[in-house]
């Protein structure tokens, strides 16, 4: 399952719901706003996301990790507005029967999350300019000109 | 022509200055609108790297628009 | 910092300890205690461990991990004594500026500290056998006969 | 002769019946211990995948004991 939300992520509860009596391994990634981006002091950041096609996208995306990784249980969950430094912008989580399935799914659903889901990064910085963070590898991933 | 709502997002939304609009454009593809919607904002943007989706399902740039579809220009994602 | 425990892990109060303000990704792998193992039924599990060569061999594979995959911060805590089913075994947590960094030095900290560190589990099935649980791959990393 | 102190773990402490014992012992290395605690307590256990540490410090099993060391004898780790 994956989600969009607007409220701090409560890794807890998430983590909670993943519980399942085959799992022997979990893997957890956490996307956290760091103070810098190349050379740039990062006061906060803004996320926007265009919900419906982070959900179905990223449905699919949990399905392909789950085909070449098999796992038992897997959520995300991906922040959207302001947010301070710190604070969890991303939260994945995986448990699997053994480590190797657990961390190689969660790999991989971040890996393609990130180039291919509908979100964009807002940069504030101490300067007071602000600007939107492009990718700079998603020439590699297919789109079009 | 066709009617198309063009939606923007993220920096496409702050260069354009509104969030949605329809357009009567002369477009068969996709890639036709996004020019179409270039021009007419003037964009300098960098035009690659983006990309798109018809009715909130991921098309590609040479996919076909029909009548009242609503195409939605994505900008680069955050990536990294 | 690696540490031996006798009470359940307190997960998110140590992931709190590895707050970094110049972290953009935190990656956690847990050990869960799974209801079978090769096909025997799992009741619960003990973990017996040599903490003063655990804690030494344990900060050697922590340096090794940052030497590797430059992180900012680690840690590691094993549970010892008798677990029930879906404890967590074994915690590591690691905040490093990427996510690559933070991936690879989680799997290699969890992978060394399986073979190289003085803990063994004991099985205790479903049928009331119990069993020290070998680990078959230990031939591979250098252990005499 | 030597005096050595021997520490068993886990299996091998439930094989030996004790978690420690102080033997007089003709032994120049750790293998020489082991060998000779494993006709002392009559194991049948493998011998192979086990490691040793001497007096807190990971050992090979030609490391030379002295007189007084304290020899740990682990079976293999739980691994997985």
């Amino acid at each position: 399952m994956i989600e969009v939300s607007d409220a701090p992520i409560d890794t807890a509860a998430l983590q909670r719901s993943l519980t399942n009596p085959a799992a022997g391994g979990y893997c957890a990634f956490e996307g956290w706003v760091r103070n810098e981006n190349e050379g740039h002091k990062v006061h906060r950041l803004e996320y926007e996301a265009y919900e419906p096609l982070v959900i179905s996208e990223g449905e699919k995306v949990l399905a392909e990790a789950r085909e070449r990784f098999p796992y038992l249980e897997a959520r995300c969950v991906h922040r959207v507005g302001l947010l301070e430094l710190g604070e969890c912008a991303v939260w994945i989580g995986v448990a699997a029967p053994h480590r190797d399935e657990a961390f190689k799914a969660c790999r991989y659903i971040i890996d393609e999350i990130k180039v291919r889901l509908p979100i964009w990064k807002k940069e504030h910085y101490a300067s007071g300019d602000s600007g939107w963070v492009n990718c700079e590898r998603c020439a590699a991933h297919g789109f079009a000109d | 022509m066709k009617t198309i709502t063009v939606r923007y997002f993220a920096m496409f939304r702050e260069h354009a200055g509104v969030a949605e609009e329809t357009l009567r454009l002369d477009a068969r593809t996709a890639h036709d609108v996004f020019e179409s919607t270039r021009a007419r904002h003037g964009s300098t943007e960098p035009n690659g790297h983006c990309k798109v989706a018809i009715n909130d399902h991921m098309a590609d740039w040479d996919s076909p628009v029909n009548d009242g579809d609503t195409v939605l220009l994505f900008p680069p994602v955050a990536g990294g």
